[in-house]
């Protein structure tokens, strides 16, 4: 852990001083090149404890699989954006904001380091203390393009986040008089007598951290957060800080697994699972923004991994969150393309791709399909797996999971069509794009599609972890 | 002990009384000092301290940041933005007045609900913790002005502070920094925010930031 | 082989012969002497001795070949005059039947509507419709038939009935009512199409052959005409069947396409056409009666 | 034992080759392309029928598993497998001899190449996998069956219709996910106990299955999805992925045997309605592809008739000659409607390329233009309603011998009804489906052309395009002529198969000898052409011929209820109006009310907007006001001491 946070202050620091765009993205990808490496071997090391990688990460405590695994999810998308980055500067809408480069890059790598300090660190408290850190972090990065509509997002990001977590902070004190005194998640013992303090903890702490992983009552700042972000902040948002979010949670449950509590946490995680589906199927089809479209997807997807906890059906959960991570991060990126290439984020004003680039036309094409859950990527695994899960437990909510989703495909696909088919609102235009901007998305969509071949290869009924 | 517990809770319950009522910035920021002030006391008197480092930590959260800090910086934002004086709320002050003295009364019954569940818990500070959190909220939810939402949030803060006091059991040392440190960094970004929405949006109410809808 | 070459040679002798005795039969109800009954075989061999002519629009022109070669396929497998069908398969012959019958009725309203005009078109929406509802008579008959001996082929169907006693002669007797129906349909008689008249929106089967002539037409009047014999060979065997003649079969049997012929002709002019709509409520009508020969057949049966 | 003894290893690697062969050939110009793929495509098929031919002969059943993915191949397999085999061969064949310069018309034979070696590619592995019941398997059916129903959307949007593709296309996509999902909860209520498997699994594969059959409730959407899709994907689509269905609900029912009984009667009761509802609304159709989506429905439903006859003999009464029959007579119905529906799509593509439109009234007296077009058609249409000497016929007759058989080996009194009315109603099915294709036949090649069509160029048919379909419509007549190859050792079935033959060679005999007959006549009286004589009418005008619509009216009028016709015309305005087109279209009253459902229940979700107001204290607002349910709901339910549920 202390190397994760050293290695982020020092590159947020370097990138502070250095005022050039390029040079800031340099650093940013150096940083997110280490980060993947450590985060292998923290994965590696973690998975067989004795391996070789043990001798040289002297610093790097054992941690249990699960936070090595989101960790690794994190870095493989930072990697992704990081790449993106190197180009994101040199295009044309972007360089009104060059001069605010040292601020974007040393917040961005600041953010991205108080990530992994939420995910890795095992005191609740510490947890907490650095998902307020992200969210403040990140609010910089939101509002880098300073206009109105980012301004009020990052207004309504901030305060709606920071109301949820204080509440989150009010479920840790009360969980404090439960375990008399112990915070530290892998030695906590909730004792019997004293399950109503944990009763009253549990919506704190599930409502609280769900604001911050955007599940339904609460999810209100995501679209606008999403939407208003710069391309790589939004793919960063979505696809990783969602997830560290949802981590303490997970945490938490599997405290809570022998008290007969879990009965009580799962019917919030479920009615608030469903909540977040109906909110997409009420807002996907009508947006007017795609990627507002992109962050109601991002909505319900988390909705689908809150339904996967409270079902205890941990297979589905974790090829579920890192099929979301990879495919939502490719398909911001794709977003972020599409604006640079048609200037405008509504849905009406872009139409007619296929004519104008067709590679972009079809990337987004593969992209939506995966979203929705269609066979070469994981997600339809891992929803087969949830459905599975559903049916056995109850026939009722199956129906309305499958009815949602549907509602949900038939959105996203309206919308995809009307992007991709059609006469082209825009001259002919022979606009080329650097491979920095196409090879990120497609090396992410790889990877979706080779580990969907590898869990048919291997077989998902068996558990995994 | 108990009596002196007792007393400052029952300042910081008129304190949320007294900012439920004013309509000015100015009393805000005093009744947030105070508060400052009477939770420093309450953190110097009654929690024991082992070691010199978490009393180190309690004075410099409670005394220097929520006393002293905030409440200057706050005045330095509404000084450089010469915001107006008025906090124009949706609501008439007396139906404010009401709702509080209502979440005072219903958290006050909420903890000695809870007495016989946890009984370990000092009841009379978990009480006036979730009232500050709960008038925190009101605060929040009925002011136009945005400032007032930061100041809101910090009587929201300090609910909190007071809560984990209520657990009797002390957080560790780094937990309560970090609370420390994330409560200044967010009333520095909030003013930050607020100064540039001033010059980009060139408003101070919640109306011009009404633009995000489907 | 002695029974193969009988029935191919008074298959091309017996089925004018009947169209003959029926018009002998209208000249006597009118008062006059008529033509002879070898009329219409003079027509035949007139017609293919003629000249060809076809339409502009023709592109297919063996229509009128391909319904002959329907009509003799179907012929191989009903029983005729030697009291054995010419080609005895084993399994289900009586489909074939049905089907050869749908492949001639197919290519007679391809060669009608190559001419391009709407009476064809007119007379060729009609047979089908006419066809569907006899259709479902045919096959609800066949089946209940079928069903009645436990027979795969006709032959079975016959010795079921020669040996069912009393029960055989009722299913005998409803069954052939509705083939006798099924034969004016087929052959476009009299209450259902009057084949004599001029009124070319009234035609069902002449006004598909309005453009043909030479040896198309000739095909193709033959066809209908065999398709009409080979119901009434049906028939006559069905009847043969129940009164359990052994000797002089063919005897009996040109009796009974005489007497049909006489029927047909008594039909024709005692009565005149049926309206359009009637027509088709007179072939559902016979389907009811197959529904009845039907249960009939599972009361005996089951 | 080698590769060469391992059937299910080489129809792996012909199903590689397949997805490598169409990305490659995406590569090349269209001229190129098309070749190399049909070559490559031609390889694959022909091997696959090989398989199926030698696979008659042995009754064996192999297995293969490769990590956890288990595989397996039996003869129901093996047909299947030359199914798709000669489906992508005919297909990828006539999309070569299409040609065009147009720069979307390079774009979309691109599009077309690569995904139709991919689709090719996963429907053989649809076929290969091995449903055992358990989920793994249920997994594994269900990636090869979505990537399928994922590809032939992506066929049917690269289609070159003007407008409403996306629109069709994503109804299209939608009734597939929801087939999906019927078929993921039936595999997974039947994965609990694989042999046993409650009520509710049968009914949602059979469900699943149905819709992508498009049987009796869920064929709205069939009409217009294979209009518009292109041609050659269109008759891809409806030939060869809808045997996919019926090799599921085959699959699934020799899997689970016990609910088998009951669901041959509901099966029955399925088929026919929709047999007798595709064909009635093929009729009631008057754009070609409409006609020929109406009849998929209709064969269809035959084949479900069959499967259910199958498992009635199988399950119930146990009458093993009535159960192959009917078993028999599925798997060569299949092969020979993926074979004539194939070929009729492309026949009329190939029109509609070069006339423009497949509106019935429109067409008319092209037999002389299409020279080899006409010929091939007609041995298509002759198929396609089942008549003697093709193949369509020996499928049906098939048919018609299980009912007989199990007619006569049954002694009930409800089995012998429901076995005539099934024969009664096959017969009217097959006299329906001759009315059908005898209208859409003579509608386009005879009579008189009813419209020029100016851009119809002189040098209609390229070599290529000929040699694809009459090689088809030849196909169909062997197959037709000698069902004997079917038959190794089956006992009855051998002595019926070899009857058809023996009727096939009559029926070719007696027209070869009258044809004989009149040629001799033609050649001593000759022959000469005039104007149609038409009773005395001065001159035939193309305008006095019978149209589709009216050709088909008398028996539509008696349906009226069931097909409403909406009549579209201009209102009158001028005293003497120089030109006034009435068109009319048939209403589908189950799509518009399903359409009617959705809008409504867009409506309502479209009033749900408010939700995201824009005001941040509405937000706050919902958060406390949940936060304060939870806890109430914490605080009441602690009573029972965490039992919540």
């Amino acid at each position: 852990m202390i190397t994760f946070g050293g290695m982020s202050l020092i590159f947020a620091a370097l990138a502070w001083f250095f005022k050039k765009a390029e040079s800031g993205s340099r650093i940013f990808f150096v940083f997110a090149l280490l980060h993947l490496l450590s985060s292998i071997m923290l994965m590696v090391n973690s998975l067989f404890p004795s391996s070789c990688c043990a001798a040289w990460l002297p610093l790097m405590p054992h941690t249990n699989p699960l936070c090595s695994y989101v960790l690794l999810i994190e870095s493989v998308v930072v990697m992704a954006v990081a790449w993106y980055n190197t180009d994101f500067f040199m295009r044309h809408e972007e360089i009104p904001y060059r001069h605010k480069s040292p601020i974007y890059h040393a917040s961005i790598i600041g953010f991205i380091g108080a990530m992994d300090f939420a995910i890795l660190s095992d005191n609740l408290g510490m947890v907490w203390v650095f998902i307020e850190l992200s969210t403040l972090l990140s609010a910089l990065l939101i509002a880098h393009h300073n206009s109105a509509h980012s301004l009020e997002a990052t207004w309504k990001y901030v305060f709606i986040c920071s109301v949820g977590i204080a509440f989150a902070f009010a479920g840790i004190v009360f969980l404090l008089i439960a375990t008399d005194g112990n915070l530290d998640l892998t030695t906590m013992q909730l004792d019997r007598n004293k399950l109503f303090a944990v009763k009253i903890a549990l919506p704190f702490l599930i409502i609280g951290f769900g604001t911050k992983a955007g599940l339904a009552p609460v999810h209100n700042w995501l679209p606008d957060a999403h939407s208003e972000a710069p391309t790589p902040v939004s793919a960063l948002l979505s696809a990783s800080l969602l997830n560290s979010a949802l981590l303490p949670i997970v945490r938490i449950l599997q405290l809570t697994g022998g008290t007969g509590l879990e009965n009580f946490a799962s019917a919030i995680l479920l009615t608030m699972g469903f909540l977040s589906l109906i909110v997409a199927a009420i807002f996907i089809p009508h947006a007017y923004n795609y990627k507002r479209m992109l962050a109601y997807s991002s909505v319900e997807n988390m909705g689908i991994l809150a339904i996967a906890l409270g079902l205890n059906c941990q297979s589905g959960f974790l090829i579920h969150m890192a099929g979301h991570s990879f495919i939502k991060c490719a398909l911001f990126l794709i977003a972020g393309n599409i604006l640079s290439m048609y200037g405008s984020k509504l849905i009406k004003e872009v139409s007619g791709m296929v004519r104008i680039h067709k590679g972009l036309a079809y990337l987004y094409l593969v992209g939506i399909l995966a979203i929705m859950g269609f066979v070469p990527f994981m997600l339809f695994v891992s929803e087969f797996v949830i459905i599975a899960a559903l049916f056995n437990s109850n026939k009722f909510l199956c129906v309305l999971f499958i009815i949602l989703l549907t509602f949900v495909m038939y959105g996203l696909g309206r919308n995809m069509l009307k992007m991709v088919r059609g006469k082209s609102s825009l001259y002919k235009s022979d606009y080329r794009f650097k491979t920095a901007a196409i090879a990120p998305i497609v090396i992410l969509l790889l990877i979706a599609a080779a580990s969907f071949g590898a869990m048919m290869y291997r077989g998902v009924f068996e558990n995994i972890l | 002990m108990e009596i002196f517990e007792f007393i400052v809770t029952l300042l910081l319950v008129v304190t949320l009384l007294r900012i439920s009522i004013s309509g000015r910035l100015e009393v805000y920021i005093k009744m947030l000092s105070l508060q400052g002030l009477l939770l420093f006391s309450l953190v110097f008197f009654t929690v024991s301290h082992e070691s010199y480092v978490t009393l180190a930590v309690a004075i410099i959260e409670t005394l220097l940041l929520k006393a002293i800090f905030v409440p200057f910086y706050l005045n330095k934002v509404i000084k450089e933005n010469n915001i107006k004086r008025e906090t124009e709320p949706y609501v008439p002050h007396i139906f404010s007045l009401l709702m509080v003295s209502l979440g005072i009364g219903l958290s006050l019954a909420a903890a000695f609900y809870m007495k016989q569940e946890i009984p370990e818990v000092k009841i009379v500070l978990l009480g006036s913790g979730i009232a500050m959190i709960l008038c925190g909220m009101f605060v929040i939810l009925s002011r136009k002005k945005i400032i007032t939402h930061v100041m809101g949030y910090c009587v929201l803060e300090n609910g909190i502070f007071l809560l984990s006091l209520s657990a009797a059991k002390e957080l560790p040392v780094i937990v309560s920094l970090g609370v420390a440190l994330d409560a200044f960094i967010w009333v520095l970004l909030a003013g930050l925010l607020v100064r540039v929405i001033r010059t980009e949006l060139k408003s101070q109410s919640i109306d011009e930031l009404k633009g995000l809808k489907n | 082989m002695k029974s193969i070459i009988f029935n191919i040679v008074f298959l091309f002798v017996l089925p004018y012969l009947m169209y003959g005795i029926a018009k002998k039969v209208k000249a006597f109800f009118a008062r006059r002497k008529g033509p002879s009954i070898w009329q219409y075989g003079y027509d035949l061999a007139k017609l293919l001795r003629k000249e060809e002519v076809l339409s502009d629009f023709s592109c297919l022109r063996n229509g009128g070949v391909l319904t002959l070669s329907g009509v003799l396929a179907a012929a191989m497998f009903i029983p005729q005059i030697s009291g054995s069908s010419i080609l005895n398969l084993g399994y289900y012959d009586y489909i074939l039947f049905i089907y050869m019958l749908s492949f001639s009725r197919f290519f007679t309203i391809i060669t009608a509507m190559e001419s391009g005009c709407s009476f064809e078109g007119m007379g060729s929406s009609r047979e089908l419709i006419f066809s569907v509802t006899g259709e479902i008579a045919l096959m609800m008959t066949v089946a209940s038939l079928a069903f009645y001996g436990k027979a795969e082929n006709f032959n079975g169907i016959f010795n079921a009935i020669s040996n069912g006693g009393t029960e055989g002669l009722i299913i005998a007797i409803i069954a052939s009512f509705i083939l006798f129906v099924l034969m004016l349909l087929e052959g476009s008689r009299m209450p259902i199409d009057d084949p004599e008249t001029h009124l070319e929106l009234t035609m069902i089967h002449e006004a598909m052959v309005l453009d043909q002539s030479g040896p198309q037409l000739a095909f193709m009047s033959f066809s209908g005409m065999v398709k009409v014999y080979l119901f009434a060979s049906f028939i006559i065997s069905l009847i043969l069947a129940t009164c359990k003649t052994s000797s002089y079969y063919w005897l009996f049997f040109i009796l009974g396409i005489i007497i049909i012929s006489v029927i047909i002709g008594l039909i024709e002019s005692l009565q005149a056409r049926l309206r359009m709509v009637h027509v088709q409520q007179y072939i559902l009508f016979s389907a009811a009666i197959s529904l009845i020969l039907l249960l009939s057949v599972i009361i005996f049966k089951v | 034992m080698s590769i060469w003894q391992q059937p299910i290893q080489q129809v792996l690697i012909l199903s590689l080759i397949l997805a490598a062969g169409g990305i490659i050939s995406a590569f090349f110009n269209s001229r190129v392309r098309g070749r190399i793929f049909a070559v490559i495509a031609g390889a694959v098929g022909a091997y696959s029928t090989l398989l199926m031919v030698l696979g008659i002969r042995g009754q064996e059943f192999f297995e293969y598993s490769l990590g956890s993915m288990n595989f397996s191949l039996d003869l129901v397999g093996r047909f299947f497998i030359a199914t798709v085999g000669l489906g992508i061969f005919f297909s990828a064949l006539y999309n070569a001899s299409l040609s065009g310069n147009s720069r979307a018309f390079e774009q979309k034979n691109r599009f077309y190449y690569g995904s139709l070696g991919i689709f090719g590619a996963s429907m053989l592995q649809v076929l290969l996998v091995k449903i055992d019941g358990t989920l793994n398997s249920a997994l594994l059916f269900m990636s090869a069956w979505e990537i399928m129903s994922l590809f032939s959307f992506l066929l049917i949007i690269c289609s070159d219709e003007v407008k409403g593709v996306s629109g069709k296309g994503l109804t299209y996509l939608l009734v597939m996910h929801i087939s999906a999902a019927f078929l993921m909860t039936g595999f997974i209520a039947i994965s609990g106990n694989p042999f046993g498997g409650d009520l509710y699994g049968f009914w949602a594969l059979l469900i699943g299955f149905g819709i992508k059959l498009g049987l009796f409730p869920s064929h709205f959407y069939m009409a217009d999805s294979y209009e518009t899709a292109p041609g050659a994907s269109a008759g891809l689509i409806s030939g060869v992925m809808i045997n996919m269905a019926i090799y599921g609900i085959l699959r699934t029912f020799l899997v689970c045997v016990k609910y088998a009984g009951i669901f041959g009667y509901i099966l029955l009761i399925i088929g026919i309605v929709s047999a007798l509802w595709g064909v009635l609304s093929a009729l009631a159709e008057n754009r070609a592809k409409r006609v020929l989506a109406g009849s998929s429905m209709e064969n269809m439903g035959l084949i479900i008739i069959g499967v259910g006859v199958f498992t009635i003999a199988e399950y119930v009464y146990n009458v093993h000659t009535a159960a192959l029959m009917a078993l028999a007579g599925v798997l060569i119905h299949s092969l020979n409607h993926s074979l004539f529906k194939a070929q009729l799509f492309y026949s009329v593509d190939l029109i509609r390329n070069h006339t423009g439109s497949t509106d019935l009234d429109k067409l008319g007296g092209l037999g002389k233009t299409f020279n080899n077009l006409k010929r091939s058609m007609l041995l298509g249409t002759l198929g396609i309603s089942s008549l003697p000497p093709l193949n369509g016929f020996i499928g049906k007759f098939l048919l018609y011998a299980s009912f007989f058989e199990l007619l006569f080996n049954v002694e009930s009194f409800k089995v012998a009804l429901i076995c005539v009315f099934c024969l009664v109603i096959l017969g009217t099915v097959g006299a329906l489906s001759l009315f059908v294709f005898v209208k859409l036949y003579s509608m386009i090649f005879l009579g008189a052309e009813r419209e020029k069509f100016p851009q119809m160029r002189k040098a209609v048919e390229n070599r290529l395009n000929s040699i694809t379909l009459s090689a088809m419509s030849l196909l169909s007549l062997t197959i037709g002529v000698a069902p004997i190859l079917f038959a190794y050792n089956r006992g009855k079935l051998t002595n019926v198969l070899y009857e058809l033959t023996l009727n096939a060679f009559l029926i070719i005999g007696f027209s070869l000898l009258v044809w004989g007959f009149r040629h001799l006549l033609v050649k001593l009286n000759g022959s000469r052409k005039s104007p149609t004589w038409g009773c005395g009418y001065s001159n035939i005008t193309s305008r006095m011929e019978y149209t589709a619509d009216s050709f088909s009216l008398p028996l539509m009028r008696l349906l009226d209820k069931i097909f409403p016709r909406k009549e579209n015309n201009e209102p009158v305005t001028e005293l003497y109006p120089a030109d006034i087109t009435r068109t009319y279209e048939v209403r589908n009253p189950i799509k518009e009310s399903i359409d009617f459902i959705c809008s409504k229940f867009n409506d309502l979700l479209g009033k749900l907007q408010f939700l995201q107001s824009g005001l941040m204290q509405n937000y706050l607002w919902i958060s406390i006001i949940f936060l304060v349910l939870a806890i109430l709901y914490a605080i009441f339910s602690s009573s029972t001491a965490g039992g919540v549920k």
